[in-house]
């Protein structure tokens, strides 16, 4: 369960990082490619994008918090069984 | 849609630097700030010296250096070519000045009281003047440079406006827009300044191109500028600049 | 401008938004607001049409103006001077407008004169009234003791002649800093009032003598109607010899420079004048026909006369014949005999006196290669296509595409010879006159006064006026203001009697912008009361006024000024594109009122009287001599009588009346009928021989005299004499960023080009351990009376500039505005004037040896 | 509960007269500095020795944008340092973990703030990069990963990492028991709560170093990226930019560690053993960053363009010489003394310390000459070369920002145990 959550936490950050900066970059215009400067404005989609890839990458971070500090009800299938083999 | 072009006849140019004064006067820009830059030069020594003269406005490259670095989108390229800087947007970072190779950004360095020619916050020069003027700083304010432009509505002519953002030579868009032509082409006295449509094959600016060998500047910098040099040479290394304008903010 | 109380209201509510948001919000919260204005009401936007005011020419200016306040001044387009451009100074004068350092109000002193001035605010009838009641006491005594100065006035026919003839004024103008050399050459040799300048559009090989293409003006024009046209004949094939011992940033206008030493430009002319007859490239049907180049010239120097007509010797017959009579061949070379007693030709006396100045002679005077002068000389004789014509206007002409261009340069000690030495040149080749060739007024040929004037000698007895008009010293006179000054200092050594009562000082400002400050400073102090009618608070007004009037800037009318670039004629009026500033007025207002207060204005003889001469008032358009009219209603009635029905409102709404292009018969000598005006161009001037002996019967110095040959003789300049440790020339010369001394202080021009500067060759320099930018001290040294003057500059490195001469511009040293404090020193304060450092024409010379050594 | 009376470690809550004298002095230096960003906020950066680039002969970044950099650089130690011992198992090292770690924090805290007097709108800064930024400006990455992301992860780290001591100290009465017990969020320190965070605190380390080499990369591509200013293009920018990070980091956090053990007697826990380990450590990266120097000498006087040869005179000859060849001899110096130290196996505190200080005065120095000659003396078109002398309000600002770090520093020592607790401490704290 707390692993499940954080899972979906890290996969959230990484879609909402991933989507706005890609919806930042002016992609509209065929033919332009990401850093030739879009004519028509370089504006991103909508505003506050950089806000949400901040957000993003925060969120991937934070899932550690959520993980740690969870309380455990069931044992934790996570990490995978690879990372646990340490020591 | 247009594609804009500035051409500049070096064989004419006598370094008057009446198209600094003309662009200064047009867009109110601050003390200091020459949008349109002559260069003085000097070649060679006694007695086989030469002497020529290089205007510099802003390049309104296709692939700007400065519209790539801003990092909020203030400064844009206008499908007509048009370098420009929305200084409702500009954080002042002026990371597209020290991205430009060319030196033409501006940034306002004092409060726009400060900026002009004269010290405005001087009450007695300001009530001096106030009944002629209604307060206008600098008296010759032109109005047009408030305006918002192209399809996008942003504000981008005229400088001098706030303090702590960056402007640079707009290619007068606020007089392109209404059909004229930039203040430096139109005024300059030997005729040695062009503006036209590089689309448009009978415009003056495509003539001349098609008919005169033109060179642009730092092509090595792959900046594609839109400003084109007929005659001459660009600066090489033994280039120096005399009569030097010093002027600091 | 109406403002109605809605608008009004709704105008403040938005301002106090504004202001109630600025004092509670932080600036920087405001900054992310857009705050994009929506203006309540579309401006009110209107185009005045006026002129320039702060260059020479009045180019044409359409006035942008906003809800009555004008935001920029751009080239009037149906202007020929200017073509809808404007030089520098003309975008930048609209910070002048709107100094606020301006004279605000009639300033009358309240200290002692001689040092930094004190004021007292007064109205314009007190100081109108002071200023009249003293008028009226000078003039009762004696007209002449007013003295009226001029610098840089326009709308010439209400001021320097109205008011001058009205008052009786003895008048000094700026001519002698200016080119009035060369003036005065022209009009004696050719008969044409102006200096040199080509025929544009035809012209293929120029020597651009001193002319500074890219910095100051030319010939008559102002800077930017010349290169305009200098720019369209190079792309036409134009090929430019610059003879300068400074490049002048004339780089890419230039294909050969020859940086002569300075003075020295009569030696380059006479060694042309040599190679010229040596390679046989002469225009022998020219000088034969229309010049005295043909006349016989007997041992003493004088024209053989026969029953008073001047002989010339007839080829065919083998005898000497009225130069006017039926089918004579004039011989050009050849001594011959007559009556017993040996003549020649004027041409083959000239072929003897130039014989000794070689090309070789004059490279070692010049400082440059000898090959140089013969290239030039070649190269003149091959492009000047001699017995070539062509067709203008259907007319056939002789095409002689080759010119001097030269204006200030006129302005050395032997600058008068030098022009008649550069016009025999162009007399050799026939251009003058021809197509392509010299021109010297643009005006169109019309023959000048001064033609027959300086002819008939006239030097008279003392007293003599304080210009030394019509005396042994000056006789050929320029009116030298810096002269003035040396005679006021020491009148009984030129017997000068009249001691000048009051001075009115319109828009000059001799303190600092006429040669030889110290002397001016020490003169003007002799003037008992002075007034200046000026902008600004001059130097001059600092330091002697006893009134200052504040004049309007470009707020005014004023004119009418000539529209014309030599090829299309017009002409313009300045027109107020707004009220003037504070409280300030139009010059001409300013007259007027001056003129009804001191009882000039009305009845014959008044200044109404004298304006309707002076504008050439035809009736029913004449302004009636009882009444005081406006300014505008004075140029409302000129326009008209000028056949313009709409009057004034013409120049209101279109600012220039263009005629139409200069006939081929008003512009080309020979196209001219008769050709030439019908005169017989000075080739030998007889009468500079005749100034010569009536000075020296008259007792007056060699210093004088000397100069007074009839054919362009060197001789070392004065200056030269200096001990060899002034071992550099100083030449002066003039920035494109700003006009004469009054306009450095205009911000907008002065961050251009913030201090004064010692243009100065690096090896010159480093030779003197001077880095670029050091300080340095520039030391003259006066020739004759071992004088010194130093000022301190910083050096400037250029490498366009001879190494044995160092150049400073003019513009500089202006102390009482605030905004040129600080700027360096002029170069007026090193220049001499008087013996030995004016022409013989009282023409300033601006040439001295200096040293230079670190500060 | 009020019986306990046994002090916190490392003299947790405990204020000398001498630390409150600093604490003042500090204030003074803050407060200054903001009375010349108060001067800034109204007059405008005219106050500051920055002009534009090529008429007026200015560089438009001076100082700000150098410790900026420079700030950042300092960050790279924390994390590295926390994430070797995790990822690495040098326990050697877990002694100045947390020294590090705050480090890194108060670094990037210091990095943010000193962004925003560059700026002319500083308010619309922050408003219109969260609202406009764009992925494309070299800026964006800086913006994002180094002041959110990697601030954001080294405190997500710092605080995970730091719940057992708080909890250990949660245990004692006094006036920031209620702030242990929020920090500890309910740490009991069982085996399970420590294998959890054992596993979060390796993937957490996995995670941030490569955020840790995009962060310094990012800053690198701020200059490398621009073809128009001649010295800054180049791929070595980005790896120079991250060991120079290293360096400078980790000697500050030699110079810390220092004073750490003398001011709060930790000689136990601070041993010359964790000394010598970062003077090796030093050594690795200043011979690594002397490397990329030389190269880029190389490249730079070799067969360098016109103008990449003018800026690099200008850095080797001209006005700027005074500030490089220093900044070299002292890099130089530093691995000499730290080369000479690994050689002879004579490890000696007080010379680790003097090389910390060494190569931080060099990355000043350096950080100084990546800056601002390229812009004084790299214009392509002939401008004449122009100069830059900080004024009183930019010195003012950064020494008030340097005031404001230390006092940070100092202020979070007396709150918290700014070394690990010992393991044998653990019991004192276990109910």
């Amino acid at each position: 369960m707390r692993a499940t959550l954080t899972r979906v936490i890290v996969l959230a950050g990484l879609i909402l990082a991933a989507m706005s900066f890609a919806l930042a970059l002016p992609l509209r215009i065929p033919g332009v490619t990401v850093f030739a400067t879009a004519p028509a404005g370089s504006d991103g989609a909508v505003p506050y994008l950089p806000a949400l890839f901040i957000l993003g990458i925060m969120l991937v971070f934070l899932a550690a918090v959520v993980y740690e500090l969870l309380p455990d009800r069931s044992p934790p299938p996570w990490p995978p069984a690879g990372a646990g083999r340490r020591r | 849609m247009a594609r804009y072009a500035m051409v500049i006849d070096l064989d004419r140019c006598t370094g008057c630097r009446a198209c600094m004064e003309a662009c200064k006067v047009e867009n109110n820009t601050p003390r200091a700030n020459f949008w349109m830059y002559v260069f003085r030069f000097e070649e060679g020594e006694y007695p086989n010296t030469r002497v020529w003269f290089m205007p510099r406005p802003c390049m309104h490259c296709d692939n700007a250096p400065c519209v790539k670095v801003c990092p909020v989108g203030a400064r844009y390229k206008r499908p007509d070519g048009l370098v420009a800087t929305d200084f409702d947007r500009c954080i002042g970072c002026r990371y597209c000045e020290v991205a430009c190779p060319y030196g033409v950004n501006y940034f306002n360095w004092k409060r726009p009281e400060r900026n002009q020619y004269l010290d405005w916050t001087d009450a007695e020069a300001a009530a001096v003047l106030a009944p002629y003027t209604n307060g206008a700083v600098p008296p010759y304010k032109n109005p047009d440079l408030e305006r918002a432009y192209g399809p996008e509505r942003r504000r981008i002519a005229g400088g001098g406006h706030l303090k702590g953002v960056i402007e640079k030579c707009t290619f007068c868009v606020h007089r392109v827009e209404r059909g004229l032509q930039p203040a430096c082409v139109a005024n300059c006295p030997l005729f040695a300044l062009h503006f036209g449509d590089l689309d448009d094959p009978h415009s003056q600016v495509s003539q001349l191109l098609r008919r005169r060998s033109h060179f642009r500047l730092l092509e090595e910098a792959s900046t594609e500028p839109r400003v084109y040099y007929l005659g001459g040479k660009p600066p090489g290394s033994d280039t120096r600049q005399i009569e030097t304008i010093r002027a600091r903010a | 401008m109406k403002v109605t109380r809605r608008t009004f209201v709704k105008g403040s509510a938005a301002v106090g938004g504004t202001l109630v948001a600025s004092r509670f919000l932080p600036s920087g919260f405001q900054t992310l607001l857009k705050t994009e204005a929506a203006p309540a009401a579309a401006p009110q936007e209107e185009w005045v049409p006026t002129t320039c005011w702060i260059g020479k020419q009045d180019c044409g200016i359409l006035a942008r103006r906003i809800n009555g306040r004008v935001v920029k001044l751009e080239g009037h387009p149906g202007n020929p001077l200017n073509v809808g451009t404007l030089c520098p100074k003309g975008v930048a004068q609209i910070m002048a407008i709107y100094d606020p350092h301006r004279v605000r109000t009639p300033l009358i002193r309240t200290n002692a004169k001689g040092v930094s001035g004190q004021w007292r605010r007064a109205s314009w009838d007190e100081a109108l009234t002071l200023v009249a009641g003293k008028i009226k006491e000078v003039r009762a005594k004696d007209p002449k003791l007013l003295v009226w100065q001029k610098g840089r006035s326009k709308g010439k026919a209400f001021y320097d002649e109205a008011f001058v003839k009205a008052s009786g004024a003895t008048k000094l103008h700026h001519g002698a800093f200016c080119s009035d050399a060369g003036y005065r050459a022209s009009e004696y040799t050719i008969g044409m009032s102006g200096v040199l300048h080509p025929d544009f559009r035809h012209v293929r090989y120029l020597l651009a003598w001193g002319w500074n293409i890219t910095n100051a003006g030319g010939n008559q024009l102002c800077w930017i109607t010349w290169p305009q046209q200098l720019s369209a004949a190079r792309e036409r094939g134009l090929k430019v010899v610059a003879i300068d011992p400074r490049l002048r940033g004339a780089g890419p206008f230039t294909d050969d420079w020859i940086p002569i030493r300075p003075g020295t430009d009569l030696a380059f002319a006479l060694a042309l004048c040599h190679r010229l007859i040596a390679q046989n490239t002469i225009d022998r049907e020219y000088l034969r026909r229309y010049t005295n180049a043909p006349f016989l010239v007997q041992a003493d120097g004088t024209f053989l006369r026969i029953d008073g007509k001047e002989q010339v010797w007839d080829e065919q017959r083998g005898v000497a014949r009225p130069y006017d009579a039926v089918a004579v061949r004039p011989a050009l070379e050849g001594t011959f005999t007559v009556s017993g007693a040996p003549v020649r030709p004027a041409f083959q006396a000239f072929k003897d006196h130039v014989s000794p100045y070689t090309p070789e002679w004059a490279a070692q005077v010049c400082g440059i290669p000898a090959d140089a002068i013969t290239r030039v000389a070649r190269e003149l004789g091959e492009e000047a296509r001699i017995g070539s014509t062509t067709v203008i206007d259907g007319v056939t002409l002789p095409y002689r595409p080759v010119a001097i261009m030269a204006y200030h340069m006129a302005q050395q000690e032997l600058g008068f010879q030098a022009v008649r030495a550069m016009l025999t040149v162009m007399m050799l080749l026939g251009a003058v006159g021809a197509v392509g060739g010299q021109r010297i007024d643009v005006g169109g040929w019309a023959i000048h006064e001064n033609f027959e004037k300086l002819d008939r000698i006239k030097i008279t007895d003392p007293p003599y006026n304080i210009y030394l008009k019509d005396s042994p010293y000056f006789p050929i006179n320029s009116n030298n203001s810096s002269l003035v000054a040396r005679v006021m200092l020491n009148p009984d050594k030129y017997g000068v009697q009249d001691r000048p009562e009051m001075l009115i000082v319109h828009m000059a400002n001799p303190m600092v912008s006429f040669a030889s400050q110290p002397d001016l400073i020490e003169s003007y102090k002799k003037f008992p009361f002075v007034v200046v009618i000026d902008p600004w608070l001059s130097e001059t007004a600092d330091f002697f006024a006893d009134v200052v009037l504040p004049a309007a800037t470009i707020e005014k009318y004023e004119g009418p000024s000539k529209a014309s670039d030599q090829y299309l004629d017009g002409v313009a009026l300045r027109v107020p594109p707004m009220q003037p500033l504070f409280q300030s007025r139009g010059d001409i207002d300013i007259y007027l009122d001056l003129c009804e207060k001191a009882g000039l204005l009305y009845g014959r003889g008044g200044y109404l009287d004298h304006l309707n001469a002076a504008l050439k008032l035809k009736a029913p358009h004449r302004l009636p001599l009882d009444r005081k009219p406006t300014v505008r209603e004075i140029f409302d009635r000129w326009a008209k009588s000028e056949g313009i029905a709409e009057g004034v409102a013409y120049f209101e709404k279109h600012g220039v009346k263009v005629k139409g292009p200069i006939p081929a018969a008003k512009a080309y000598g020979y196209a001219a009928d008769p050709p030439f005006g019908g005169v017989r161009h000075r080739f030998y001037g007889e009468a500079l021989l005749r100034y010569q002996a009536e000075m020296r019967a008259r007792g007056a110095a060699e210093i004088y005299w000397r100069d007074y040959t009839p054919f362009p003789t060197w001789r070392a300049p004065t200056m030269t004499a200096s001990p060899a440790e002034y071992d550099l020339y100083l030449i002066t010369y003039k920035m494109i960023e700003f006009k004469q001394s009054r306009s450095s202080f205009i911000p907008l021009l002065n961050e251009l080009a913030p201090r004064q500067r010692l243009d100065i060759n690096p090896r010159t320099a480093r030779e003197r351990g001077i880095a670029d930018g050091e300080e340095v001290w520039v030391e003259s040294h006066h020739a004759l009376t071992g004088e010194t003057r130093k000022v301190r500059v910083r050096a400037h490195y250029t490498q366009a500039i001879r190494p044995d001469t160092v150049g400073l511009p003019h513009h500089y040293g202006l102390w009482s505005h605030p905004g040129a404090k600080g700027q360096g020193p002029t170069a007026n304060a090193l220049l001499f004037t008087g013996e030995g450092y004016v022409a013989n024409t009282a023409d300033q010379s601006f040439h001295v040896k200096v040293r230079v050594f670190k500060a | 509960m009020a019986m306990r009376v046994e002090p916190l470690p490392y003299r947790v809550g405990q204020i000398s007269t001498g630390t409150l004298l600093l604490i003042v002095v500090l204030l003074g230096v803050v407060a200054q500095g903001l009375y010349a960003f108060s001067r800034q906020l109204t007059e405008g950066l005219v106050v500051t020795g920055m002009r534009d680039i090529g008429t007026m002969g200015g560089p438009a970044w001076g100082l700000y944008i150098a410790f900026d950099i420079y700030f950042v650089g300092v960050s790279f130690a924390g994390i590295t340092t926390a994430a070797l011992v995790r990822l690495l198992n040098l326990h050697a090292l877990r002694a100045v973990s947390r020294l590090a770690e705050v480090l890194t924090i108060i670094a990037l805290i210091l990095a943010a703030f000193s962004v925003l007097p560059d700026l002319g709108q500083p308010l619309r800064g922050v408003v219109h990069l969260l609202k406009y930024a764009r992925p494309q400006s070299p800026f964006f990455g800086t913006f994002t990963m180094v002041i959110a992301g990697y601030l954001f992860a080294s405190l997500v780290y710092f605080f995970l990492d730091g719940r057992r001591d708080a909890a250990i100290c949660a245990a004692r009465a006094g006036r920031l028991q209620w702030f242990y017990r929020l920090w500890a969020a309910g740490y009991r320190d069982t085996p399970a709560e420590r294998e959890r965070h054992r596993r979060v605190g390796f993937w957490l380390s996995l995670a941030i170093l490569p955020m840790l080499v995009i962060a310094h990369s990012t800053l690198g591509f701020v200059f490398g990226l621009q073809v128009g200013r001649p010295g800054w293009f180049s791929a070595l920018q980005a790896p120079a930019f991250v060991i120079m990070a290293g360096v400078s980091g980790v000697g500050l956090l030699i110079i810390i560690a220092a004073i750490v053990r003398t001011t709060l007697e930790a000689q136990d826990r601070l041993t010359p053993e964790v000394f010598r380990w970062l003077a090796n450590f030093l050594m690795v990266l200043t011979a690594a960053y002397i490397y990329f120097m030389l190269v880029d000498w190389l490249t730079a006087t070799y067969a360098a363009p016109l103008h990449e040869s003018r800026v690099t005179s200008a850095l080797l000859f001209g006005p700027y010489a005074r500030i490089y060849w220093p900044s070299v001899a002292a890099l130089v110096a530093a691995f000499y003394l730290l080369l000479r130290q690994f050689l002879t196996g004579r490890y000696s505190i007080a010379v680790t310390v003097l090389c910390g200080a060494l190569v931080n005065v060099a990355a000043v120095g350096k950080r100084l000459l990546i800056v601002v000659p390229s812009q004084t003396h790299g214009a392509m078109l002939p401008y004449p070369s122009g100069t830059y002398t900080p004024t009183w309000v930019e010195y003012s600002i950064i020494g008030g920002l340097i005031a404001l770090g230390t006092l940070l520093y100092i202020v979070f020592t007396k709150v918290f145990p700014v070394i690990e607790l010992p393991e044998a401490r653990q019991e004192m704290g276990h109910r």
